[in-house]
Parts: structure tokens; sequence; C-alpha cells
């Protein structure tokens, strides 16, 4: 896409534009995404964001792996928060099968998605510092999210790639001195939190490169079909935990923080508010822990589900994720679809990046906080 | 995991289930005495008395204190060797060498002090700015390289780019491609020679000392700009493009927050300049002219901002920017060629540090009377380790500005506010001319 | 003259060779490259608990200045053509290694139709490190064997995986072959 | 989902050739009968209706059990362990499901202010799969019916650029396709 042509620029200017490609191997562009950018001078004319570099092809892999066996395969999604991509697979099977989820289950499916969603958040705040330059937030983020990965090591025995939650139930049961390890990590992390606003939400150079950059409006935002803190940074307040509640998120209460103006800066201050909500979720759920079995009764080695189909979507940190699962009554899933709330936040960058500089371009893209292995599956 | 064997289960209990084999002992972590591995996982929660209770931090202060106090008694010892260079001088001004082979052999061994000065300070800064780094960031920097903290870090890095391939890109323009890492460096070799590391121990005593150092420490722009349009990259036309912007419209405010300090001083020779800030107000308040009532706050601050932004520092580091331009505009520098250039992002930080220090600091004048006896170059060179920490310190604690906002800054606040600074020094010259304004 | 050990026999070093060799052993200076999953244990390992900077291992952002090329996650048959490009792009002596199972041998995506099955199928490799995705520890461990056999190296044969590209990935003495 | 249903009425009478179908597990649907239909209702839900938030475009391929042709995994260099067992659940057709040869489109719209959704349905058949673009309406669809197309291959007239987006440009065909045979490139060689 070599576009060399002259532009006029409003100013009468006569310019040459220059193509730059913000390539797949790109210290910024959180994985392998090519972003092909037309500048006139500083100012981007044209921007192709174009993906597939890590494309697996996993939809179509799960058409001959069994249930369980597609389990696995989830956690590559959002690598980020592999919690959720289990959740969300496993609800769909589950509304498939018509099991029915034991109390103990759903609260540590709460618990660990929370937590889950903390880890993921952190690894934004993180990333962000470095894209806007700050170079030390990264290192204080990632050494509260390697306290979650120990709580995470304790249970489910992994780090990254969890396969904890599993169809009608959760893989392991936690043990007496997990609840306090992990209360004593929400006492550490909550004056964390307030030290992250000093050290960079409230940074003055941070503030300017991000305040009013990359401002979307409410009905750009949702034509995009944006969701998550992405569609909450533009002041739309649609949450699937509040709107359809799943695994008892009915029984806690939380707020959910919307931004003022939809710009790079309330996105980024919309997960920061998450993530003080998160922690009140999980102190509430290991507060009130119910006990009782840990799997559904009655789920066969090779589940074969009836013929029919399933729609079920989560609230995952980076968007509304949902699986919408076909089944012929054969022992794998006839046809799996994954709504990737990345793959459609990604979309809208064709349109927000004209006109922007150089340096906006990572601000932007570092707010939207992509994870490619869930935008190419 | 239960350590002890089935066996030990209470006795009454009928057991029809076969004992089972003990289960072996689990691998013990020999370092920490015994405790299994798990135990050794040490969460930043475990909160003690204080510091000075733990072994290894008073271990850590005594080795600080050591290194400290070397480096002083180390200080000594060359001071008695600066005798003998006053004796090397007579010596080649008595041998049978005529006396323009004297000079110029004279002026080689000033070259080579002054080269070495630089490369010793690229191998010093960047260990020193990788440890700093580090333990901001609550980590530790380099340890293996060579023994204790990794000292020999950047010598076997230095090692090691000298032998790596050197890669001049098919798309560049060869000559100049090997021609920009030369013309960014040598400028700022050259600018070193006014600069004064003593009292009186400079390599060229020169009247125009300030104006000879920013004219040459401002060609090596042209090194950047032709190494971001040598090496045929799209990144690095940008960075270079940015680096000329940048480092151009910073040298104005530089000039200028100089300007009062010149007119304390009566004149451009650094050691005048230095001599001007001798002696004390009221006993014990150094008459330096960082403590001039307001022109010399401000002064420092702008000369401070203004230098780190001449040296392509975070928060102003836009021309190599990597989360940007990949690398800016030595992407496609490989081995030697881009240790030119980070050779040279150093020698202008010591530089610049070397003027805070003469400027505002009273360079070789001891802070307080009795401490006189320290020899003056010592003072000079803590002043200018000061100055280059807190170079070091605004990398990791600042992001970056964009493009735009870096020139409304300058061009703005800070050059506006240098010309009225250098309007507030000539209230306070007339005020001191008019017998009681302060010094 | 150090005399190392090495199966399939002795290998000299001269001093010469061993303090080159400690050069590039303590300056091992990867690309900021991470293709899936295993990236964010690579940015856990640079973070602060599995510091990789005590190694001396820092992160470059350009081909040019890197030594090692640490491939961390699934090789697309799309991504395949960029990889083998950067890979050439880096100067002599350079490093490979293939971090994860995906990398190793295309791992849970053993019957995909996108994914190269390993990324030794298109360049040289010098370490591969098992896990999916490996824990930082084992890639620190990873390092040390590629510093063990870096201490290997003699001075006419400096050059790392572009030798085994002659005589395959699993020769590692360094021996004329 | 009864106090919703009003607007399944008032779709099912402005739009002619539709009538409600088996819900997507408790989730309105509406079966459209012809590709012509699909603008009209979807302007009514955007507009009249209140549904502006597209949230999911995708396929279903009922052509029948997945041809194995369509994995590929190279021969294990490894001597030592026994010959590769092939996909671990071999997919054998479920009972009581009639297959037919066509790509079953799903749109599915949404509605944040009052929380409600609905699923449109409409079968093309798999040889010449045309389907309306929706990228006037709503700009979400634009990438994923690229990738509809690119997967199943499914022309949406009057897309911007409907070109390739997920799959290697050397890649044949449409992978998601039951009856898709990979045709070996240079990465699975040897």
């Amino acid at each position: 896409m070599q576009s060399e042509e002259l532009i006029v620029t409003e100013g009468g200017l006569e310019m040459d534009t220059m193509f730059v490609n913000m390539g797949p191997q790109h210290p910024s562009t959180h994985g392998v995404l090519r972003l092909g950018l037309t500048l006139a001078g500083e100012v981007i004319t044209k921007a192709f964001p174009d993906i597939g570099y890590l494309h697996r092809g996993t939809e179509k892999l799960m058409e001959t792996r069994s249930y369980h066996q597609c389990v696995v395969l989830t956690d590559r999604w959002d690598y980020c928060s592999a919690m959720t991509n289990n959740l969300a697979f496993c609800l769909s099977a589950e509304r498939l099968f018509g099991t029915q989820v034991p109390p103990r289950a759903q609260a540590l499916r709460v618990v660990m998605c929370e937590l889950n969603r903390i880890a993921s958040h952190l690894i934004l705040l993180g990333t962000y510092g470095i894209d806007i330059g700050a170079l030390t937030p990264f290192l204080y983020t990632f050494r509260e999210r390697e306290m979650i990965l120990d709580l995470y090591e304790k249970c489910c025995g992994a780090r990254l790639t969890y396969n904890y939650i599993r169809l009608g139930g959760v893989a392991a049961d936690i043990d007496s001195g997990w609840v306090a390890k992990c209360r004593e990590f929400l006492e550490f992390f909550k004056p964390r939190l307030d030290e992250y606003d000093t050290l960079l939400s409230f940074n003055p150079i941070f503030l300017a490169r991000t305040k009013d950059i990359g401002i979307i409006s409410k009905e750009t935002a949702v034509a995009w079909g944006l969701s998550g803190p992405n569609l909450r940074g533009s002041g739309v307040s649609y949450d699937v935990r509040k709107s359809e509640p799943y695994c008892g998120y009915e029984q806690y209460d939380f707020e959910v923080p919307l931004g003022a103006s939809g710009s790079c800066w309330d996105r980024y201050f919309c997960r920061v508010q998450e993530m003080r909500q998160s922690v009140r979720i999980v102190e509430q759920a290991l507060a009130e822990l119910p006990t009782g079995e840990l799997m559904a009764k009655g789920v066969p080695k090779i589940p074969k589900p009836p013929a029919g189909e399933a729609y079920a979507h989560v609230e995952a940190p980076r968007g509304d994720l949902g699986i919408f699962l076909v089944s012929d009554g054969g022992a794998a899933p006839y046809r799996l679809h994954v709504r990737a709330p990345c793959f459609i936040n990604l979309a809208i960058l064709q349109e927000i990046l004209v006109g922007k500089k150089v340096a906006d371009v990572i601000a932007v893209l570092g707010s939207f906080d992509i994870v490619l292995g869930e935008v190419d599956r | 995991m239960r350590a002890e064997p089935a066996a030990s289960a209470p006795g009454g209990e009928a057991s029809p289930r076969p004992v089972k084999a003990p289960l072996p002992t689990p691998v013990l972590n020999r370092k920490s005495g015994g405790r299994l591995l798990t135990d050794t996982r040490f969460w930043p929660t475990e909160v003690w008395k204080s510091p000075w209770s733990l072994p290894r931090y008073r271990a850590g202060a005594m080795w600080l204190a050591g290194i400290v106090l070397g480096i002083a008694a180390a200080g000594f010892a060359v001071g008695e060797l600066a005798v003998w260079a006053e004796k090397l001088l007579a010596l080649l001004g008595r041998t049978s060498l005529p006396p323009a082979v004297a000079a110029w052999v004279w002026v080689l061994i000033k070259l080579t002090c002054v080269i070495g000065v630089i490369v010793v300070n690229g191998l010093w800064a960047v260990w020193w700015e990788r440890k700093i780094s580090a333990h901001i960031q609550s980590r530790f920097g380099p340890m293996y390289a060579g023994g204790f903290h990794g000292w020999a870090q950047t010598i076997l890095d230095s090692i090691k780019l000298l032998l790596k391939e050197d890669v001049t890109p098919a798309a560049a323009d060869q000559p100049m491609h090997l021609l920009a890492p030369i013309m960014a460096i040598a400028p700022c070799v050259m600018a070193f020679a006014p600069v004064l590391f003593g009292d009186e121990l400079a390599a060229a005593k020169l009247d125009v000392g300030v104006l000879y150092i920013f004219a040459f420490a401002s060609i090596s722009v042209i090194g950047i700009v032709m190494a971001g349009w040598a090496s045929g990259n799209k990144y690095s036309l940008l960075g270079g493009l940015r680096a000329a912007a940048q480092i151009v419209s910073y040298e104005l405010p530089r000039g200028f927050s100089v300007v009062p300090v010149i007119m304390f001083a009566g004149s451009l020779d650094l050691a005048v300049i230095d001599q001007a800030q001798a002696g004390y107000w009221l006993g014990f308040v150094p008459r330096w002219f960082v403590f001039y009532p307001v022109v010399g706050q401000l002064a420092f601050i702008f000369f401070l901002i203004a230098s780190v932004a001449e040296t392509n520092r975070t928060p102003f580091d836009i021309p190599e920017a990597e989360s940007e331009l990949v690398a800016g505009f030595h992407t496609e520098f490989s081995g030697i060629k881009w240790a030119m250039f980070f050779l040279m992002e150093y020698g202008y930080v010591l530089l610049s540090s070397f003027l805070l220090a003469v400027f505002f600091l009273g360079g070789g004048a001891a802070p307080l009377p009795f401490l006189d006896f320290i020899p003056s170059w010592i003072w000079m060179v803590s002043k200018a380790m000061l100055m280059m920490f807190v170079f070091l310190w605004f990398r990791w604690t600042f992001p970056r500005m964009r493009v735009d906002q870096l020139m409304d800054f300058n061009w703005k606040i800070l050059l506006p506010w240098s010309f009225a600074n250098i309007g507030f020094a000539g209230v306070l010259v007339y005020l001191h001319r008019s017998g009681w304004g302060p010094g | 003259m150090v005399a190392k050990p090495v199966p399939g026999g002795q290998v000299v070093l001269t001093s010469t060779d061993y303090i080159i060799d400690l050069s590039r052993k303590y300056s091992l200076w990867p690309l900021t490259f991470g293709l899936a999953c295993c990236a964010i244990e690579m940015m856990v390992a640079y973070a602060g608990r599995f510091d990789f900077d005590r190694f001396g291992v820092i992160p470059r952002p350009s081909p040019r200045q890197a030594d090692l090329l640490l491939i961390a996650g699934t090789v697309t048959k799309k991504m395949a053509e960029p990889i083998v490009q950067i890979y050439h792009q880096m100067p002599e002596p350079r490093f490979v290694m293939a971090m994860g199972s995906c990398a190793n041998c295309g791992g849970p995506y053993y019957d995909s139709y996108a994914v190269v099955k390993g990324v030794d199928r298109i360049i040289p490799v010098d370490i591969y490190v098992p896990g999916c995705p490996p824990r930082p520890e084992a890639l620190i461990y990873a390092v040390m064997e590629l510093q063990k056999k870096i201490m290997r190296m003699k001075l006419e044969r400096t050059y790392g995986a572009t030798v085994q590209a002659e005589k395959g990935s699993r020769d590692l003495t360094g021996e004329p072959a | 989902m009864s106090a919703g249903a009003d607007f399944l009425d008032r779709l099912l009478a402005a739009v002619p050739g539709s009538q409600a179908d088996t819900p997507v597990k408790d989730y309105p649907t509406v079966r459209l009968s012809a590709p012509k239909d699909l603008l009209p209702a979807a302007r009514l839900l955007k507009d009249e209706l209140g549904f502006d938030y597209l949230e999911m475009v995708t396929a279903v391929d009922w052509l029948g059990p997945v041809n194995l042709g369509g994995f590929v995994s190279n021969p294990n260099p490894n001597p030592f362990t026994q010959k590769h067992p092939g996909p671990p659940v071999s997919p054998v057709a479920g009972p009581g499901v009639t297959y037919r040869p066509v790509l079953d489109l799903l749109w599915s719209f949404g509605d944040l202010v009052k929380n409600r959704k609905v699923f449109l349905r409409l079968e093309v058949p798999r040889d010449r799969a045309e389907a309306p673009s929706l990228t006037g309406l709503f700009p979400a669809a634009d990438w994923q019916e690229r990738e509809a197309f690119d997967l199943f291959g499914i022309r949406f007239a009057g897309h911007p650029n409907l070109i390739k987006i997920l799959t290697p440009d050397f890649l044949q065909g449409h992978p998601l396709r039951k009856d898709y045979v990979h045709a070996k490139d240079r990465y699975d060689a040897e």
C-alpha cells in the first residue's frame, strides 16, 4: 500500500505523504499488529491496521476437540486474563448441557475472575506507562501482579494459562491458608493503587499526553461496537456483570466507573477504578464463601450435548467476551464463534487515528489495551 | 505434602489399607538453611521494624562507606601526583626538545587525559545508570558480570560492541553512514577543552571558554541529522528531524540562562567564574551563584532543563523515543558506530554536569570554611557527580513529552523567562554597584 | 589456555577466546519482540522479581543492536517471513532462542492450518525452552545454558547460530564438521 | 423475555418474510427468509426499536461433519514415539440433525439502555454466498464481515474493502468451511 501521493492541507500547503510501516515487530504495538500509517510530516492522514499475524485458527481446531480439551485452547485467546476465557466457554457449554454449577464453585469463579481482572489491568498500567515513556511504573505493577500469580500457583498450579474453570465447576479447592494469603494481598494492594495515582495517573506530563487525545463520543463508541472500559470511558454504562449477572454477581455490590469525555485518560482511569471495585468484590466473596462440592454431578468424560445452540457472554477485562456454541450432538462442538472484544475494539483505529501525531498513535493504541491473541484467535 | 510416612498413623485403627511407601523426603533448599522451597517465597508485605535490623542491610551500608572512603583516599594519593605534573612539564622544558615540540607533547598529554575522562566516564555512567534505575525500580542491576555488583558490565559491553559485525544497510548512504558517528562524537570531545576539572585544572585556558563550549556543543546535531538521513530508514529520518528541531531550539535558553552568571563573574573565562564564587557570606553561606537571591535559582533551573533537553534525555528524549520511533536516529547503527552515539550522549551529560558545577555550584570551592583542606578537584568531581545523578534520576521518573508540547514549552515558557531572568540579574548588578547588594 | 571438557571431545580456548566469550556472555541483548503468551512471561522475566538485568540482558528495540532473537510465542505462517527478515537484519554473532512449545514444535496448535510447526523450520535455533508458557526461572536457566554455550565458542568460529545452520541445529560442540 | 417481546411483534409485522425461530438458548431470534429483508429489518431495529449496538456477525456451515483434510500436522521427527494417532475426537454426525448445503448467517443486535438482545438469522446457499453489508448502518460490522468473508467466503454486497483480514495471503480457500482441504505450502514441507 505505497501511497506517496500529494495532499493539500487546509492551510493550502502542498505536502507529499510518507508511508510508514509500524510493523509487526514494534516495541509498543503490544504484540504483532502492523499499522500502515500514511504520514504528512508528523500528522497521520490514513491508518490501516493489518492483523492476522497471530491467527492460529483455534475456531477450526475446536471442531475436532472434545469439550474438556477445548477449555485448554481457550486459555490462549486473551492470555492476560485466561480465567475469563475459560469462564465464557464453560458458561456457554453449561447452557448447552443445562447443568447447574454448585454455589461454592460459582463463588470461586467470581474470586478468580476478579483477581484476574486486577492482574490484567496491572499489565495495562505497566505497559501504558512504558508507551508514554515512564519506565518505572511497569516494575511496580508487575511486582503486585507477581503476588496474584503466587495466589494462582497455590490453588490452580499455573501462572498464566490456568485451565482452572472446567465444565460444571472448578478444578481444585482452595485451602484455608489461601484465603489468609489473599486477604494479606488485598490489604497490601489498596494503598498501592493510590501510589499509582500519584506516580502516573495525575502526573502533569502524562495528563498532557493523554488528557484530550483520542476522544470518542458516546454515539461513535456504540456505533463501532466498543465494549468494556473503552465503552465506559466514553460514558456509556454497559457492564455485563450488571446487565446480565452470571455466577452470582447480583449478590455483590460494586459500582461501574464511567469516564467523562472518552479520552485516553478516561479509558485508563476507568481501569484503575475498576481495580478498586474488583478488590471490593473479592473481599465480599471471601467473606461468605459457601461450602460444598466443587463440580456438578453427572458431567461425563466425553460429553455429548443435545443438538442446539447457545450464546453466553462475560465481562472480560477488555470487554464483552461472548461465545456462540453450536452442537450437533457429536463429541466435539460443531461450530464455536468467539465475539472477541479486542478484535472489535481495534477496528475503530482506522477512524480515530486520522489527524493525530505519531506520538498520539502510541497513546491511543495503548489506551485500547488490545491483546493480539484475542484479536487474531 | 505430608513428610512423615503413613506408618506413624495412630496404631489403634485396624488398617486394612496396605501401608503406603513413605513419601520421599523433599529436596531442601540448602542455601536457605534447609527450609522448603515454597517457604522462601518472599512477599513485600513482610514489614520489619527498621532496615538496620537486617544483617545484609548493615553489610551493604559498610560496603558503601568503604567505597566512599576509598575514593577519598585515592583523591589524596592523586593530589600528591599532581605535584609531579609540574616536574614533568619542567622536565619537558629542560630536555633537548625544541620548545614547539615540547608544547605539542604537552598538548597530546592533555588530550589523552580529556579523552580518557570521556571514555572512562562512558563506562562508569552506563553502569551507574543501570544500577540507579534498578534500585529505583526495586530490582538488582547487573550483578554477575565480573564479580561484586557487576562492576565489569560496561567494559564487557564495550568489548562485545567492538566485535559486533558492522552492518551498513543497503538503502543507506554509505559515506554519510560512516561519517555520522564521527560528526557526533568529535565536537563533544573538543567541547571539553576549557572545562574546569579543579581550580586551575583545565586542558586549555581560554578567556572565551563559555562561548567556545556552546559553539562546539551544537555542532553534533549535524551528526545526528546526518545519522537520521543516512540510514535510509523512515523511523530514523523522523528521529533525526525531531533531534534537529529540539536541540537547536533548546540551545537558546541554555545560552541565555548562563548570561546572569557571566554578568556576575564579569568574564567568559571559566577560571574567573570559578574564582568569583570563592569566599563566604556571613561566615558560612558559600558565595555560589546558585545562592544569589532570585536570579541564581531561576538560572540554575533553566540551565538544568535546557541541558536535559540538549542531551536528548527523558522527558525530552523524542529523537530516540523507544516506544514511538523504534530506536530513533540510531536505529540502523550496530556495534561500535552505535556505541559512538551512546558515548556522545554520556559525554554531553558529563559536560553539562561539569558546567552546572562550575557555573552555579562554585566548582572547586568547599561548601563550608573548615572543609578547605580537601583538594578543589574532589569538590568539582563530587558536584558534577551529584548533577549527573539528577540527570540519571530524571530518566526513570518522568514520562516523555510530545514533540509540539516540547516546542511550546521551550518557546512560550523557557525562553521568555530566561530573558526576564537576565533583567533581574541586571537589577541585582545595579544594586551591587550602588553599594549594598549581595556579593 | 583453558581446556573445556565438552561432550564429544576437548575444546581448547586461548585467553583471547576467553575474554571475548566472557564479553559476549555477559552482554546478551535480546530484541523486544513478543508474539503470544510467552511474551508476558518474558516481560515478567525482565520485571523486578526475576530480574534479567542481573545477567546483563537488556531488551533493545532495534534488531541492529540485538544479539539474541527470543522467539516468544506461536510462529504463524503470516509472521514467518517478517521473522526471517528480522533474523537477517541482526549483526553477527547472533543467537536464537525458541521459547515455549509453540516456537519449538507448534505446541497445542500441532494440527493448525496457519501455524509453522516450530521456528527451526525457518531459522537456525540455539536453545529450545520447553513449557507453555515456560516459567521465568526456566527462561533464565535457558539464558544461562546459552551463556555456557557461548563460553565454548572459539575465535575463528565466533558466529553462533549461523554455524549450526550448515551442520543442523543439534551439534553444540562447534567442532569442525 | 416476555416483557421485551413487544418489539418482536413489531419486527415480525414490519419485515414480510420473517418468523420467530427456535431461540438461541433463551435469546429471542428472528429468521429472515431472503437477503433483501436484512437492511430494512436492521434499519427498523436501529432507528425505531433502539437496538443500536451490533454485537456479533457470524456464520455456521451446515454441510456435515468436518473434513479432516483441513487439519495438517507435520510428521513427528522423534522416531521413538509411535505414529501420530490423528485428531482426538473423530467428528461423527450426531442424531436428529439435518445437514444441508447452506451457510446459516447470524447477526446479534443489543439495546444497551433497556438491556435487550435479539438475533437475526438468514440461510444463504453455499456455492454463491451473498448477503447485504451492514457497514452503512453499523461501522462495527466492517471487520466482522471481513472475517466472515475471509473464513467462510461470504460476499457482503456494499462493503467498502472486502479483503482478507486474518489468514495469510497465500492461503487458498476458506478454512472454516466444513469441506476445506489444506493445500500444503512451503512451511508444511517435508
